[in-house]
C-alpha cells in the first residue's frame, strides 16, 4: 500500500471510491483489464445504496463470473450454464419478497440459455438480468458467441465471423423489447466514467422496479474481454468505441416503468 | 481546494492500466515492480496532482484502488 | 533413455505451454516416446500454470507424474507447489530474476539462471522461456542442446512462427551457455 | 368407511404433494402426465403462497425447481420420458448442489419420441444416473395409485432429510388409471425441517451458496465422499420391498411398479394350477434392496425378473442374489403391457 | 521413421473424423473439449463440402446431428460432461430412429457443475444408456491420443455399420494431452456405404422417413426387437478389450481410458517390487468384454476394478467374472486422477 | 361418392381443388375442423406448383401433426419436440442443394423451441419455417402456449391466462423480424378462402425464397383448435377473426427479398 | 364379487370415459377394490376410444385384462375389436343404433340396445353412455341399478354437473328397462 | 355458364361443416349419415347451384372434397 501521503488521517478523508460494503476482500479471478470487475463492482455498490444486501439473491452463470460468490457477502445460487434466468424465477417465485438478480454472459443469455432468456422476459418476470456483452465467450478460450460482430476473429471464427456461415451478431436487447413482458430494458458500457456512472444508474433502476414490483428489467452492459479480443485493456476500450458501440448503440430501449 | 490520495492494493493490481489512462491529472503510473502474481502493479507517482476525482478508482476492474478526498489546507 | 518427466511452472505470459511442447517434439524427434499435459481451466487466468512434458525410450504410461525428474521454476508459487516433489538427484531450473534460491532440499542439481535479464539482454521478453529451456538441456544427458533447436524449430515453423527462430535458438544458447 | 376419493395416478401424486407442503410446481406438458399439470394449475393457487408455472420446457422447469429449492421451498416437477432425459444436467445439477427436490417421471414407450403407452425403460436413467458424474437419487417405485400417493409425500421428507433429489419413477398406467386413495392429511408447516443453507438472503447471518462447483481435484472430491457418506446411510435406513408369498414358493418373481400388480394377477392364475409364485418388489429401486432380495435367493433356484422393458433392473437382481441362483428375464418393450398369462407361461419355463 | 504428428487428444480425435469422412461437425464449447471444436472451425472448411456449425446450444447440436443423420452425411458432436447430458434425449431419438453419428464426450469432474479435471464419471451414462428407453450405444474408450485417433475413425464405420450412434468416452486428460499421432489416411467417398434409407429427396423412389415414433405398443415393440437383434449382432462382433501381462498374474486390474494407462506404469512399479499385475482393459465398454473377462477371471483370486469414479464399470466386472472372483473397487472422484503409486497401494491390499 | 350428376365426363372437367399430387391418400389423424389439414394441403400444393416433390425434405414436430410423414409422398425426418428449426438446418447444411422446410405448431416454435427457432432465424438459415399459431398446445390436451391469448381458458390456465402468472401472449413474428437474419417473415391465416390463397401465396413465397437461396422465411399461420378452444369449427373460425387476430395482425412482418 | 372387468368403447364424444368412471366410482361407493384405466393418447382423435373398469371385493392386481367379463360397444370398431376377448359366459351389450347385431360367438349374453334412439327420446344424445350401463347392470348380479345412479350422482356432483343428474337417472332406468 | 361438380369422400368428411358455411351457393349439406368414424358427412345436396367455385374444397381440412368445373352447355 502507497503511503507517501501520511499527513492527513484517513479519518478526515471522505471515502470517494473503494470495495461496497456488500462485497469482501477476496481478489477477483478476472484477466487484467476485465471489465466484469467494473460491473460487479457497480453492482455492489447498488446493493449498498439500496441498503439491500440481506434481502438479496444472487444467481451467477458458468462463465468467467461463476466465482461472483466469493466477492459477495450475499446469498448466491451457481446455476447450470445458460439457466439463470430460470433459476431466478424459481427462486423469485419462492420467495417473491426477496430481490433477485441474474448476472449473465452473453454465451449464457443469448446462446444456449436463449430460450430461458426469452421466456423470463415475456413472463415479465419481477427479476433484475444483467447481460454482461463482450462479444465472445471468454472463460472457454475466446469461442464466438452470438453477439460476435461480423468480421471478429475468435477461436471459432479463425477466418471473422461471416453472416452466411454463422448469421448476425445477435441484439438481444432489442429484440426483447419487442415483447409485452418487460418493463426495462437498456444497454449501457463501463469503458469511461460517464458510462460508468450511467450504468450505475441502469443497474440501481432496474434493482428498483423489482423492488417497486414493476417486473422485469434487463441491464446489458457492453463489456471488454482483452485477452480473448487479442488487445490491451486501453486497446480493449478503443475497439468498443469504434466498433462494438456501432452495432450495440448504448441507452435506454425501452422503459415502461 | 479539494485533494485526494489513492492507496493502492499493489497485491490486489493487475497492471491493466486503465487506472492510468482515466487519470485526468497524470498522478498514477506503473511502479515496475512486480507483485507475486507476477502483475506490474501501479503506484500513487505523483500524490500533490491528485484531485480525488475518484476516476481511477471508478474504472478500476479490480478494486485495488481507494480514493479519498479531503481539503487542501490540511496537508501539511 | 529412461522415463524423463519435466514440470513446467510459471506465470500465464512465461510461455510455460509452448515451452512443454518445444520438450515433447524434441523427444518425438528424437524417436522416443513423449507426452505432454498441460494443466488447465479457469485458474490459469492471472494466476500459475504448469505443464508436464515426458520422455522415455518405452511407452509411457501415466503422462502425470508424482515425483517429476525435473523442475523449472519460472516464478516464486512455482517453486513453492512442486520443489518438494522432484525426484532425488533430480534438477531444478530456477528463474533468478524472480525466485530466490531454492535451500529446501540438498539432493538435487539447482541451476539458478536469471531468465529476465538474459531475455532482456536478447532484447525479447518473450523467450524466458528457451533460456531455461537451454539450461535444462545441459543437465539432462540424453537431449542435447542441437535436438532442443531442431525441436523449437519445427514446433515454431508448424506454428507459422518461423520468424522467431533466431531469437529463440539464441535464447536456448544463452541459456545452456549460462547454466552450471 | 374411511374416506377415499377416486383418482388417477397423476392426480393423487399432485395432491399428494401439495399436502405435503410442496408450494412449487414447475412443469413443461407431455403425456401421459398431462393430468398432473392440470391439477396443480386448478390447486397449487389454493394453496397458501403456492406457485404453479408452466415453464417454457422441460428444462426451464428444472432449472426453476433448482432456483426455489435453493430458497428452501419443498419443490416439484414431473415429465415423461424425454422430458425426463432433457432434465439430465438439471437432475445432476441438484445432486451436487445437495438440493432436496422431487421429479416425477411417468414412463412410456422408448427410445426416442417412442409412444406414450406405459413402459419401464428409464429404470437404468433413474438408478444409475443418467447424467453425468456421480451422483444417485432416491428412486421410489409405486405400483398402485394409492401407493403414489403415500411414496410422494414422503418423497419430500426424504429429500429433505438427505438433501438429495428424490425421483418418483412410475409408468403410463400408474399415471393414468384411477383406484381410491386414501389421501394423507396436509402437512404442518411447522413440521417441514429448517434449512439453514438456504439462500434466502443473508439476513444476520454469513452468506449462503448453493453450488455443484469446486475448482481443483481434491476440493471437489471431498464433496463428492460427504456425499456418498449420506448414500451409505440412504443404503442403510431407507430400503423398501414389498414380499407377497415368499415363505416357501416355487419361484420368486422380481418385479417393480406396475409389473408388479400385474405379477399379483400372475400369482393367483398360478395358484389355480398349484403352482406357488413369490413376488418380490422393490419400492425404492435405488437403493435396491439388495441384501433381502440375497435372502430370499436362498430359498429358491430360480430368480425371474419380469420388466416393462428390455432387461434392467435385472442387472441388480444378479448383482444382489447369491451366486448359484439362476436370473432369468422376461419383458415386453415398447409400450407393450404383458397380462397375467403372459407372465405365467414364462414362469412355467423354469418350474 | 513414420510421419507421425505431436497433437492433443481433441485436435486427433477431430482430425480423424474428418479423413473418416465426416463433413458434418456441430458443436458448443465446453473445458475440456474447446480444442475439438477449434480445430474443427480451422480445417472442416477445408474438407470438400464440410459443415462447421457451432451450435446455439448443445440441444441445438445434437439436432443439426439428428439432421445431417438423416440426410445420411457422416457426422459428429462433442462435448463434456454437462453438455452431453444436454444431449440425452437426443442420443435417445437417434438410437431410436437408428442413425448413425458419433458422439465424443471429454469427461470432466461431475456431478453438476463439478470441475474440468479428467474423471470418468459417466460411463454408466454411456454404457447403460443415459436417455429414456431400451438402446445401447457403441462406447469406444481410448487411452491414449493415438488410440483415440483410431477409435474415432473406425467410429463412423462402426455407426454406419450398425445404424448406431457411437459414443467416444474420453477424459479430460485424453483430451487436453499431446502425443505423437500416426493419422490414418483419408477415407476415399466410394468406401463409405450408401444409405438408401437416408432422407435425400424422393427422388425416384418412394419417400423416406426417419423417426423414431411408433403408435400402440406391438410397432414399437417390433422396432425395438429388431434394434436388439442388432445389438446382439455388436456384442457378438465388436468386442474390443486390450490385456497386459495376463498370463501368469498374481491379480488382475480392469480399468479403462486414462486409468488403464496410468495401471501400465503401476505394472512396471510392481514388477520392480516383484509383483505380477494383469491389466484388462475394456476398449469397447459398450458391449462390455464380459466373455473374456470372465475367462480370465479363473486365473486369479482378484480383479481390481480401478476407475475414476465412485465405481461404475465394476458392475460390469462383477457380472463378467465368475462367481467365487474377489471384485474390490479402488476409485477416485471428483477430477483426481490416481496415481500410479496410489494404485500400487491399493494392489498391496489384496495380494 | 355422390354421383347426382352423371352425365357430364370426368374428362371434361376441370379439377378446382382436390388432393395435390405430393400428398397421399391416408386420411388425417386431425379432429373435425382443424386448420392444420388446410395448411397441410396448401403445403402439397405448392410443393407440386414449384416442382420441388423429389426435392423436398420435410420435419414435422411432435404435436398433432406428428403423422405429416404418412401423408406427404416426400421424405420426411420427425424429430425431437421442438428441435425442428434444429434438425432442418442440419438437414439443410448436408444438403443445401435440397429443398427443406420445418413445420412446428406453436408449442414447438415459441416455447420449448425457442432457442433453436431464434437462432435458425438469426443465422439467417437458408429454410422454410411454418409456424402454425393454434394459441395452445393441441396433441396434449390443450394446454397454455406461450400464444395463448390474456383470459383464454386453457387446461392449465383453468382461470383464464393472467399475464402476472403467466406472462403475455408471444408474439414470435415481430421478435424474430427484429433480427438481421430472416428474410420473410408473415403471418397468414386460413379461416376463409381470401386467406387461404393468401397464405397460399406466402408458403410458395417461402419456398422459393430458398430456392433462390435468399435465406430464412417464416410463414406463421394463425390455425383453430375447436377441440380445444371448446367451440364448434364455424366458432372457431370466429374465435380467430374477432379475437386471436387482433392480438396477431395479418400480413407481412418482413420481407427483405 | 369376483373380479368383474368390463369394457366400454366408443366413439370419442359419446360419452365412454365418463361410463367408466361412473362405474369404478360405482364399486368404491358399494366397499368394493376398484380400478379405471382408460385408452389415451392421439388414436383418441375421431378415432375410438375406451377404458376398462375392474369391480372386485379382492384386492386388484392389473388393471388391463386379456378377456373383459363385459363388454359396452358403442359402434362397429368396438365390437370388431373386443368381441373375441369378452369371457365365456360374458356379457355384450350392443348398441344397435349403430352396430349390427354380433354373430360371432354362442357362449355370451348379448343385449342390443338402440342407445341413440333411447337418448333421442330423453331428448339429450350425450346420455347414450348411461342408456348403456342402465343395461349392463340389469346383467351383473352384484351391482344393482341403484348402485350405479348413485355412482352417477356423486360423480356428476363432484365434477359440479349436478344439473345433469336429471336426465342421466332416466337414461340409466331406461337402458335398465329396454334390455333384455 | 360455368357450373360445378363437387364429389364428397364420405368416408374422410369428419361433419366439420366448413364447407357448408364457405359454400357461396348452399349446395352442401349434412347428409344425416354417419360413416364408419361416426361423423355426419355432407352430401352435394342443391348440385343445380352449384358453381363450381371450389370454395367448399379450399376450406375443408381433410380433402374429402374435390371439385371440378364445367361449362352448363354439357349438362344432358
Ligand atoms: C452445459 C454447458 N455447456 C457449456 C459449458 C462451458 N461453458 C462454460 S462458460 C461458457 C461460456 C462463457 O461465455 P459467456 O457466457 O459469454 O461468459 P464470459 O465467460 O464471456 O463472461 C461455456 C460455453 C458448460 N459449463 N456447461
Ligand atoms: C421433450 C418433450 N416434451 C413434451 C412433449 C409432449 N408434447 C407433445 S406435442 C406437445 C405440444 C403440442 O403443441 P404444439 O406444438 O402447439 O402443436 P399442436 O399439437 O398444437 O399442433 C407437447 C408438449 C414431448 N413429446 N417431448
Ligand atoms: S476471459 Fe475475458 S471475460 Fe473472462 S475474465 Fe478474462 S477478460 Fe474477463
Ligand atoms: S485499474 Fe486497477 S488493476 Fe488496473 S492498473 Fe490500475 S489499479 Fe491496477
Ligand atoms: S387437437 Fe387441435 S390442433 Fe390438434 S388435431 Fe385437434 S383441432 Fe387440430
Ligand atoms: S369441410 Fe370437409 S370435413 Fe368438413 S364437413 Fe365439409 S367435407 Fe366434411
Amino acid at each position: 500500500m502507497s503511503d507517501k501521503v501520511t499527513s492527513v488521517k484517513k479519518k478526515d478523508m471522505t471515502k470517494v471510491v473503494g470495495r461496497p460494503d456488500s462485497m469482501n476482500d477476496t481478489q477477483f479471478s478476472y484477466c487484467p483489464g476485465c471489465h466484469h470487475g467494473i460491473i460487479n463492482r457497480l453492482i455492489g455498490e447498488a446493493i449498498d445504496e439500496l441498503g439491500i444486501q440481506e434481502e438479496t439473491i444472487g444467481t451467477a452463470p458458468v462463465g468467467c463470473s461463476v466465482f461472483l460468490y466469493k466477492w459477495f457477502d450475499i446469498d448466491v445460487v451457481q446455476p447450470p450454464h445458460g439457466r439463470v434466468s430460470a433459476v431466478a424465477t424459481g427462486i423469485k417465485r419462492a420467495k417473491p419478497k426477496k430481490t433477485v438478480f441474474a448476472y449473465q454472459g452473453d454465451g449464457d443469455f443469448a446462446s444456449i440459455g436463449t430460450n430461458n432468456s426469452v421466456h423470463a422476459a415475456n413472463r415479465g418476470e419481477n427479476i433484475t438480468v444483467f447481460f454482461i456483452n463482450n462479444t465472445l465467450y471468454g472463460m472457454t478460450g475466446g469461442e464466438m458467441a452470438p453477439t460476435t460482430l461480423i468480421g471478429q476473429k475468435t477461436t471459432t471464427t479463425p477466418g471473422g465471423r461471416k453472416a452466411k456461415d454463422f448469421g448476425y451478431p445477435i441484439k438481444m436487447s432489442e429484440m426483447l423489447a419487442r415483447l409485452d413482458g418487460p418493463t426495462y430494458i437498456t444497454r449501457q458500457a463501463v469503458y469511461d466514467v460517464p458510462r460508468i456512472k450511467s450504468a450505475k444508474r441502469a443497474i440501481v433502476k432496474g434493482f428498483k422496479n423489482q423492488i417497486e414490483e414493476k417486473g422485469y428489467s434487463l441491464i446489458e452492459i457492453l463489456s471488454a474481454c482483452p485477452i480473448n479480443w487479442g488487445l490491451d485493456p486501453v486497446e480493449a476500450v478503443e475497439r468498443i468505441k469504434s466498433e462494438v458501440e456501432t452495432v450495440y448503440p448504448l441507452g435506454d430501449i425501452i422503459d415502461r416503468g | 481546494m479539494l485533494r485526494g490520495q489513492v492507496d493502492v492494493d499493489s497485491e490486489r493490481c493487475k497492471g491493466c492500466g486503465l487506472c492510468i489512462d482515466a487519470c485526468p491529472k497524470d498522478v498514477l503510473d506503473f511502479s515496475g515492480d512486480f507483485n507475486s502474481d507476477g502483475y506490474n502493479y501501479v503506484e500513487f507517482a505523483n500524490p500533490e496532482e491528485c484531485v480525488g476525482c475518484g476516476f481511477c478508482g471508478m474504472v478500476c476492474p479490480d478494486m485495488a484502488l481507494t480514493v479519498y478526498s479531503f481539503e487542501e489546507e490540511e496537508v501539511s | 533413455m529412461r522415463e524423463y518427466s519435466t514440470v513446467i511452472s510459471g506465470f500465464g505470459g512465461q510461455g510455460v505451454i509452448l515451452a512443454g511442447k518445444i520438450l515433447a517434439r524434441t523427444g518425438m524427434e528424437r524417436g522416443l516416446e513423449v507426452t505432454w499435459l498441460p494443466s488447465y481451466g479457469p485458474e490459469m487466468r492471472g494466476g500459475t500454470a504448469n505443464c508436464t512434458a515426458i520422455i522415455s525410450s518405452k511407452l509411457i504410461g501415466s503422462p502425470i507424474v508424482d515425483s517429476p525428474s525435473a523442475l523449472i521454476a519460472m516464478n516464486p508459487p512455482s517453486l513453492d507447489k512442486f520443489e518438494t516433489r522432484v525426484q532425488e538427484n533430480g534438477l531444478i531450473v530456477v528463474n533468478s530474476s524472480l525466485v530466490d534460491e531454492p535451500k529446501g532440499r540438498d539432493n538435487i542439481k539447482v541451476v539458478n539462471v536469471p531468465l529476465n535479464e538474459i531475455a532482456k539482454e536478447i532484447g525479447n521478453q518473450k523467450v524466458i522461456n528457451m533460456v531455461a529451456l537451454g539450461a535444462w538441456a545441459k543437465f539432462v544427458e540424453e537431449i542435447s542442446l542441437q535436438d532442443v533447436i531442431k525441436g523449437m524449430e519445427m514446433t515454431l515453423t508448424d506454428m507459422g512462427k518461423e520468424r522467431f527462430i533466431g531469437s529463440n535458438r539464441e535464447a536456448l544458447e544463452k541459456g545452456f551457455g549460462h547454466a552450471e | 368407511m374411511v374416506d377415499k376419493q377416486l383418482m388417477r395416478g397423476n392426480e393423487a401424486i399432485a395432491e399428494s404433494a401439495i399436502r405435503a407442503g410442496c408450494r412449487n410446481y414447475f412443469a413443461y406438458p407431455i403425456t401421459p402426465q398431462a393430468e398432473l399439470l392440470q391439477w396443480m394449475a386448478v390447486h397449487m393457487p389454493e394453496a397458501e403462497g403456492g406457485t404453479f408455472l408452466q415453464a417454457e420446457s422441460e428444462i426451464g422447469a428444472i432449472n426453476m425447481v433448482y432456483g426455489a429449492a435453493s430458497a428452501g421451498e419443498r419443490t416439484m416437477t414431473s415429465s415423461s420420458s424425454p422430458g425426463v432425459s432433457l432434465k439430465q444436467e438439471g437432475i445432476s445439477y441438484l445432486a451436487g448442489a445437495d438440493l432436496p427436490a422431487v421429479v416425477v417421471n411417468i414412463m412410456r414407450g422408448g427410445p426416442g419420441l417412442g409412444n406414450i403407452q406405459p413402459a419401464q425403460g428409464d429404470y437404468f436413467q433413474a438408478t444409475k444416473g443418467g447424467g453425468h458424474g456421480d451422483y444417485r437419487i432416491i428412486t421410489l417405485a409405486p405400483s398402485t395409485v394409492p401407493e403414489a400417493s403415500r411414496l410422494t409425500y414422503d418423497a419430500f421428507d426424504l429429500a429433505d432429510a438427505y438433501r438429495t433429489p428424490v425421483m418418483i419413477l412410475a409408468d403410463g398406467m400408474i399415471g393414468q388409471m384411477m383406484e381410491p386413495v386414501e389421501l394423507p392429511e396436509r402437512k404442518p408447516p411447522e413440521e417441514i425441517p429448517p434449512k439453514p443453507w438456504a439462500t434466502t438472503g443473508a439476513k444476520g447471518r454469513e452468506g449462503n451458496v448453493i453450488k455443484s462447483f469446486a475448482l481443483g481435484g481434491e476440493n471437489l472430491k471431498a464433496m463428492n465422499v460427504a456425499r456418498f457418506e449420506r448414500y451409505e446411510k440412504i443404503e442403510e435406513k431407507e430400503v423398501r420391498y414389498e414380499e407377497v408369498n415368499t415363505d416357501n414358493p416355487d419361484i420368486i418373481l422380481a418385479a417393480f411398479g406396475t409389473v408388479a400388480r400385474i405379477v399379483k394377477s400372475t400369482i393367483r392364475l398360478a395358484e389355480e394350477e398349484g403352482l406357488e409364485i413369490g413376488l418380490f418388489r422393490p419400492v425404492t429401486v435405488w437403493p435396491f434392496p439388495a441384501a433381502r432380495l440375497n435372502e430370499l435367493s436362498a430359498e429358491v433356484d430360480t430368480v425371474l425378473t419380469v420388466e416393462m422393458n428390455a432387461g434392467q433392473m435385472v442387472e441388480d437382481v444378479k448383482l444382489a442374489v447369491r451366486p448359484e441362483t439362476e436370473t432369468p428375464f422376461y419383458g415386453e418393450v415398447g409400450g407393450v403391457v404383458p397380462t397375467p398369462g403372459n407372465i405365467l407361461e414364462e414362469v412355467k419355463k423354469y418350474v
